[in-house]
Order: C-alpha cells, then structure tokens, then sequence
C-alpha cells in the first residue's frame, strides 16, 4: 500500500506541531506558575548579600539621578574592573548609613564578584563574596573572614597594596591582588564621580 | 511477574550500571562529582527527567510515528529538564547555581534517549517507571561513588562536614579535572576485578 | 585581541574536553586510530560552527522578542537536531564522497553535549555572532586537539603490556588524568 | 626493508644494561644534587633526597606485588625516579610530600605496565601531582645560606611584573645577577639552582652516550630565542627555574621521548615552545614541569607520523 508522500510529510508535521505546541503550553504555564518564586528568590539573594554588609540596615536602594535612572549601572571602571551598581542603605527612620557597592574584578580563574560597603566616614565597612571561580583550596579562599575581615574600617585613602598594607592568601597573589584592586578601583571610581557621595563626607 | 519487575529494577544498578559498565552520560558524572551534595543533587535532577520522561512516553507510546520518533523523544525531554530548571531556580537556586550547564545538558545525556529508545517506547507504564527509578538509581551510586572518593582526599570532607583535624592536607589535584579521570578509571578497574572475581565464584559453585 | 583570547581559551586553558568535560562519549569512543578522531573532529566542527550561529539566531531573532527566552533549552536541541539532519540529506545528495568520510558520525552528533554546551554558553557569556563563532570554532578545535592526544597515547598502549586489572576503560581513563594534568600547566593562557 | 622489528622503546630488555643505564644517570646528578646540598644546608635537603629514594624503591615494590608483575624494584629505575622527584622539590618541605609524590609517580609508571611502558615521565608526573595538590608547600621557596623564605627570580617576575623586578632585586647589577644565577645563589629547588653541577652532568651523559645532544640544546635554544621574542633577558632565562635541569635529564628520557634524533629536535623545540609560552603569558611562574609532559603526550603522534622509524611494526612482520 502505497501512500501520497506530500500527504505523508504533512501529516509528520501537523503530528510534530502538535507536540510541540502542547509541549510549549505546558512550559508556558509551568512558568508563570513558578515566575513569582523564581523573581523572589533573585531578590532575595540580593538581598542577602547586601545584608551581609550592612546587616543593620532595614532598606536598600538603588542610586539615582533626577530622571530616575539607575547612576553606576554595569560601568568598566579600568580592564577587569567593573562597578555592577551601587545602592544606598538605610535604616529604620530612613537616615542614610553607607552606600553598598556591587562589582566584580577579573581573578585568576575568572571573575570575583563581590559587595562591600563604604560608611559616610570614607572607611570601608565590610567585604563580602557573591560569586567566584577561583582554584579549589587557594584562591577560593578569599571568602574567608581571615583576608576579608582585613579590609573592614580601611580607609579608602590607604594604598591597598598586596603585601603592603593587605596580606595575601597564601599562595595566591593574583586573586588577592584581584580583589584588593577591585575594591580600590572602583571606590576610587565613585568618589570621583559621585557628587552625592563626596557632599556627604 | 514481581520476579520480573525487581529484574527491571535492579539490573541498572551493577550489571547495567549506566556510567560505570556502559560508560554513558560521563561529562555530568565527571563534572559535579567534585563533591557528594553535588553529586546528590545532579542525581535527584537526572531521576526527576528520566523517569517522568520514561513515564509519558510510554503513556504515549502508540501516537508516535515511527519516522518521528526521536525528535519526539527529544521535545518531551527537553520539557521536562526545562520544567525541572523551572522548579530549581524557584525553590533550590544554590543548588541551580552549583550545577549550572549540566542541568540543561541533562537533555543530550545519552543514557536517557538511551532508554527511551530501547525501553520505554517499547514497554508499559510501571515497567517503564521502575527502569527509569533503577536506572537513576545506578546513575547516582556511580556519581557518589566517584565523588565520595574526591572530597575526602580532595578536600578532606563528606558532605561538606570535615573529617580529619586542621593538619590534614587534602590533594587538592582530586577536586581539579585530571582528579575526576583518575578516579574514574581506578574505580572502573576496581569493579571489573571484582566483577571477575564473583562471577568466577559463581561459576565454580 | 578578545577574539584572540577566546580562541586559545578554549583550545587550551578551558578545553572542552579536558577542563569542562564536554564531548566525552567521542572521546573516549572513538579514539582508537587517527583517522577516525579527525573525522570526528571535522564533522564537530562543522556542525558546532553552523549550530551556534544558528541557535544564537533563533535566540536573538525569535526567542527574544517573543519573549520566551525560557524556550531557550528546548528550541535549541530542537533547532541542533534539524540541524544535523538536513547536513545529513544534504550531504547524502550532494556530496557523498564527504558523506562516506562524515556520515557515520553525524547521527551520533545530536547528542554530543559539546555542541549543545557550545550553544548554551555562547548566550550565556553574552557573546556578539562574531565572539559566538570563534568560540564555537575553538571549542571544537580544542575537541579536535584533545581526540589527537588521546588517540597518540591509545597507539602508544597498544604495544604495552598493561597490567590485568586496567586493562580497557580504566587505562584510557587514566591516561585522560594524565593528560589532563599536563593541561593544568596551561591556566591562565588567553587571560 | 628491514627485518627488524621494533617495540615501544626504550629497547633495553637485558637487565644489566637497565642497571647500567639508569646508574650513569644518577651518577650524572650527583653534582647538581651535591651543590644543592651546599647551598640549602644538608638539613633541608638530605632527607628529602633520601625519604625519596626509599619510598620510591618501596612504592615500587608493593605496586609490582599488587599488581601481580614481575619484580624489578632495585633496577634502578625506581630509584631513579626517586632521585629526580627529590631534585625537583623546593629545599625543606614536610618529609611526607615527597613519600606521597613518588607512590603517585611509580604508580603512573606501572599503570601503563611498568619501565619501558609509560607514555609520562614518572617524576614528572609525581612533581606535576605535588604541585596541583599541595601548592603551597610547592611553592615555598628558601633563601640560600638561610632558613629564611623567599621569592624565586621567576615568581618575581611573573607576579611583581617583568624583568624590572628581578633585576632590581639584585640592585640593577646585570653581571651580579648572571654570577649569582649560574652559581645557584637563588630561590629554587634542590637541583636546578646549581648550573655548573647540571652542566657537568650533562657532559657525564653525553660522554656516556647515554643521550644525544639533540633534546638539550633544541629545547634550551628554543626557550633562550623565544624569551628574548618576548622581551625577557635571554641569559637570564636560561639560568632561571628548572629549564636546564629538565632539558638534561627530563626531557632526554628514553621512554617518553622521540627515538629518532630528527623528531627529538622537533620535541625540544616543542618542549622549548610551550615553556615559555607558560613562563610568560600562562598563570604559573615556571612551565618545565608541564611543557614536557605535554611534549610526551605528543611524542607517539612524533615518532609514528612525521617519519616512521625504522623498523616500525608492520603488520604481519615477524
């Protein structure tokens, strides 16, 4: 039994369509089921990492100009260096306690991204890790509080400098390196460019 | 027939063993098996597709057309890992994170399509769950396998709890790639030694 | 220069095969003689080159603004596995004297997770279609590269006499540490 | 052509002969090995060299049992292995890291069915292994004369940014730094810093007929034009980290190098290559370690493909 091979080929692709159509409907609602949750928990995160630095600190905003556009969004402050955005953290009576800063810095085994806060004094409040790929056993170790803890009430005038005034992982200067000039960087960047900032001070 | 169901069932485990005899599905295997909650997690995430695929398809398995098989096959597995990625990054998004490309990959893992292919579009409902479970079930004893042997020496832990005091050093070259291929390799030849060694048993009795 | 980079990455620092572990069920398959690697490694690279181009299309020109990114996994098998069957009848009919040399790998292709992972990472490191196909291009001679190696060691074993117990699967494995090894020296290579 | 037909090399199956073999080439480091010895104190080196030694011989001997192979564990070779592994540590490190280098070196060496098999140098293998694992300690460098740590000239220079650094370390004095460099005044491990002892070794094993000048010179040539490509001082990187060391006696290995000499200054070139490639654009300040064990990967591809060997095994020949 022979059969038409057009009508053969439109049948195979009415079949398919189908499939994928309800293939596609399932996963259309299947998102918007999980949407809300999936948004929460991206905030959430972000959250989480601004806490780490200002853990009293009952708000956070983004920073903005007068047209409310996000001021600092994704700038390369110098190669590898790169501010992601900045927020204002505030208490409870809404009074300002330091800016929170999100940036990233190119390491050894790919980008350090990382926060950390600079109070109105101009002192660095706390460094904080978000996400890194650096080796396993050394320099993966910078989340650790023994070469994070070091930056905490720096001043941003100090000259950040790998075994100067900051002491390096052991064994892995690069990423040490990384992340001290990160944080110079782009602290150096900001004061220099946001009014607001330097007003307050 | 029970008989026959556990033999659906337990034959993926060691006799079928998808990673360790029929070498499929490495590059997952071989990438998170850095360490055991990994490994558990990309376990849990293999089982949620395989066997819901297992199960629709052969749900399914008399409205596929011959010549349209395999993208059939591909759409249905590509919805099920999209939904899992769904459901991950709404209730376990570390685990998300620490998994990364290898939860989408799930859809061009071999022992799945594998399966499909030989088992489920062929066999009924129950039958199909129970392999798709055995076979996860296999996949996961590899995948912790490997990656029990790579934290403790790698990283001097299990399950992230460390087990030996602070002087300990862990080599750290188990947690880096050639870590991976090594173990691997030295836990296939081990089996294969034993595997020999039973079935001679076996057969002098 | 960033084009530079990201070709000597993924032939060297980042290798698919031996830092990533992508694409290994052709490596460890099919790497018993030359001849067999390298017309492995052609067929992937064509086929990884086309199917990213293809796939970063559908992304930017479709998925996007319908807004159904999240259709991301699914389009792009799909797109992969239409892909490879029409090289397929294409080739059948109009070359078939690189047929004979590709066909017997095409079908193993759709289910290379190199090209899908190629795919997958172009989007995801925020690639422009030029960054997308020196990626997908050097990932694939990275592959290629890595097949070659290994294939050098298995004829190399093959006069050996190896001990009972790692004979097989378990010494290709190890010979793959040990290359892989040798790898690690090249960290940081392309920055 | 020929009648001959000819197995994996190296070709020595007569067990005196391996004997004889691998004692001139530990006889050819004693130099090197003694002016370490001078300079790091006896105390941070001796017994590195020996725990070494023994745990080379000892891992040897239980993996032959283990394995079920026939036992040849005082050939030499293992030793050997042993003696290299030890030169190539950083003066002082804890005793245990060279016992657990050398089990990891021995096994990649019988893994593959033991002397004449592997496709790895074994102590390259182990180092490499020590230096992935446990880079800390493999990367803690000792002044000379002192217990003090310090930098090696290579760290400096690839962390503190070019040849500034290390010439002003030695306070812009080009000839003070050659003098002090050729004479192994500097950071580095136990064998590599004394240049004098590795060329007198050199002149051992090329006496001896041990190896052919090919290897050597192709690989230091390499790595002497190719850095000063790159804008390094030439001299100075030849003197520097383990090239001199590992183009004598790493690279020249009968087993994991090419048999015919036209293919060995191909593999020198390429080991010269990939070193400096390492040295000056890739993460780790010094390559040796893993330009050659990328060389050996590609040393069957060298000896099958670009010209086959003579009496290479064809099919049906015997």
């Amino acid at each position: 039994m022979k059969t038409n091979p057009t009508k053969q080929i439109v049948k195979l692709g009415i079949i398919l369509s189908i499939y994928c159509i309800v293939a596609a409907l399932a996963l259309s609602v299947t998102y918007s089921v999980t949407l809300p949750k999936i948004q929460e928990q991206q905030r959430l995160s972000t959250e989480r990492s601004m806490k780490s630095v200002y853990p009293n600190a009952s708000s956070f905003s983004v920073v903005t100009n007068e047209n409310n556009d996000e001021l600092f969004c994704s700038i390369e402050v110098e190669s590898g260096v790169l501010i992601d955005s900045l927020y204002m953290a505030n208490d409870s009576n809404s009074s300002l306690i330091g800016f929170v800063v999100k940036a990233s810095s190119q390491g050894y085994g790919g980008l350090i991204m990382f926060v950390y806060g600079i109070n109105p004094d101009k002192t660095i409040e706390a460094v904080s890790i978000i996400e890194q790929t650096e080796t396993p056993g050394l320099g993966a170790n910078v989340y650790k509080s023994s070469f994070l803890d070091q930056f905490s009430k720096k001043n941003v005038t100090d000259s950040f400098i790998v075994k100067q005034d900051v002491t390096p992982i052991t064994a892995s200067t690069i990423t040490s390196k990384a992340l001290t000039n990160g944080i110079k960087k782009s602290v150096d960047f900001l004061l220099e460019h946001h009014q607001e900032m330097t007003d307050e001070k | 027939m029970k008989n026959n169901l556990l033999k659906i069932f337990t034959k993926g485990l060691f006799i079928e063993n998808p990673v360790f005899i029929l070498m499929l599905g490495l590059c997952s295997v071989l990438a998170v098996s850095v360490s055991v909650i990994n490994a558990l997690g990309m376990t849990l995430a293999f089982t949620f597709v395989i066997v819901l695929s297992e199960l629709t398809i052969s749900l399914i398995r008399n409205w596929i057309p011959k010549t349209l098989r395999i993208p059939i096959f591909i759409v249905i597995i590509a919805s099920f890992v999209t939904i899992l990625q769904f459901l991950l990054q709404a209730y376990l998004p570390a685990l998300n994170k620490s998994l990364g490309i290898f939860i989408p990959l799930i859809v061009v893992n071999c022992i799945i399509i594998g399966r499909i292919e030989s088992f489920a579009s062929k066999r009924p409902v129950v039958e199909s769950i129970l392999d798709g479970l055995g076979i996860s079930l296999g996949y996961g004893i590899a995948i912790v396998l490997i990656a029990v042997v790579r934290e403790i020496l790698g990283s001097g832990s299990i399950l992230g709890i460390q087990l030996f005091g602070s002087s300990f050093q862990p080599a750290l070259m188990f947690i880096l790639p050639p870590g991976a291929f090594l173990v691997i390799g030295i836990e296939i030849g081990a089996l294969n030694a034993f595997m020999k060694k039973y079935n001679k048993k076996v057969c002098s009795r | 220069m960033n084009l530079i980079n990201i070709l000597i990455q993924t032939i060297f620092s980042q290798n698919f095969i031996f830092m990533r572990f992508l694409g290994l069920c052709p490596f460890f398959g099919l790497t018993n003689d030359m001849e067999s690697s390298i017309g492995m490694g052609g067929a992937v690279t064509f086929v990884t080159v086309m199917a990213s181009v293809v796939s970063y299309l559908v992304y930017y020109l479709i998925l996007i603004p319908l807004g159904v990114e999240y259709l991301q996994t699914i389009s792009f098998i799909v797109t992969i596995a239409v892909f490879v069957q029409l090289v397929e009848i294409y080739l059948k009919k109009m070359i078939p004297n690189l047929y004979k040399v590709m066909g017997i790998y095409l079908p193993l292709i759709t289910t290379n997770c190199m090209i899908m992972g190629v795919t997958l990472l172009n989007i995801q490191n925020g690639y422009t279609l030029l960054e997308t196909v020196f990626f997908a291009f050097g990932s694939s001679i990275g592959f290629t590269l890595a097949m070659i190696l290994m294939t050098s060691i298995r004829i190399r074993l093959r006069d050996s006499k190896l001990p009972e117990f790692f004979k097989g699967a378990p010494i290709v494995f190890i010979a793959a540490s040990f290359i892989a090894i040798a790898f690690m020296g090249l960290q940081g290579l392309g920055g | 052509m020929s009648r001959y037909v000819i197995t994996a090399s190296p070709h020595i199956r007569n067990k005196v002969n391996t004997v004889f073999l691998m004692n001139t080439v530990s006889i050819s480091l004693l130099p090197a090995a003694m002016g370490g010895i001078f300079i790091f104190g006896w105390k941070n080196t001796l017994p590195v060299i020996l725990v070494s030694i023994v745990s080379a011989i000892l891992s040897e001997g239980l993996l032959q049992k283990m394995l079920k192979m026939p036992l040849t564990w005082f050939d030499g070779s293992a030793a050997l292995t042993g003696f290299l592994l030890a030169l190539t540590c950083p003066p002082g490190i804890p005793i245990w890291l060279p016992v657990v280098g050398t089990i990891f070196a021995i096994f990649s060496k019988q893994v593959f069915g033991g002397l004449g098999q592997n496709p790895f140098n074994p102590a390259l293998i182990g180092r490499a292994f020590m230096v992935l694992s446990f880079p800390v300690y493999m990367t803690s460098w000792m002044k000379p004369f002192s217990m003090v740590t310090s930098s090696t000239p290579l760290a400096l220079y690839a962390e503190n940014g070019g040849m500034k650094s290390v010439l002003a370390f030695f306070q812009g004095n080009v000839p003070a730094m050659y003098k002090s460099m050729f004479l192994g005044i500097r950071g580095g491990s136990i064998g590599e810093v004394f240049i004098p002892g590795l060329l007198l070794g050199l002149v051992v094993l090329l006496l001896t007929k041990t190896i052919k000048w090919q290897i050597p010179v192709s690989y230091l040539g390499t790595v002497f034009l190719l850095s000063w490509l790159f804008g390094m001082d030439p001299v100075f990187s030849i003197l520097s980290g383990g090239v001199m060391f590992g183009a004598f006696f790493m690279a020249t290995d009968y087993v994991t190098s090419p048999m015919l000499p036209k293919n060995q200054l191909i593999y020198g070139f390429g080991c010269g290559l990939l070193n400096v490639l390492i040295r000056v654009f890739a993460n780790m300040p010094e390559g040796t370690t893993f330009a050659i064990l990328l060389m050996n990967v590609v040393t069957p591809i060298l000896d099958r493909k670009i010209k086959k060997p003579v009496g290479y095994i064809v099919d049906g020949a015997k």
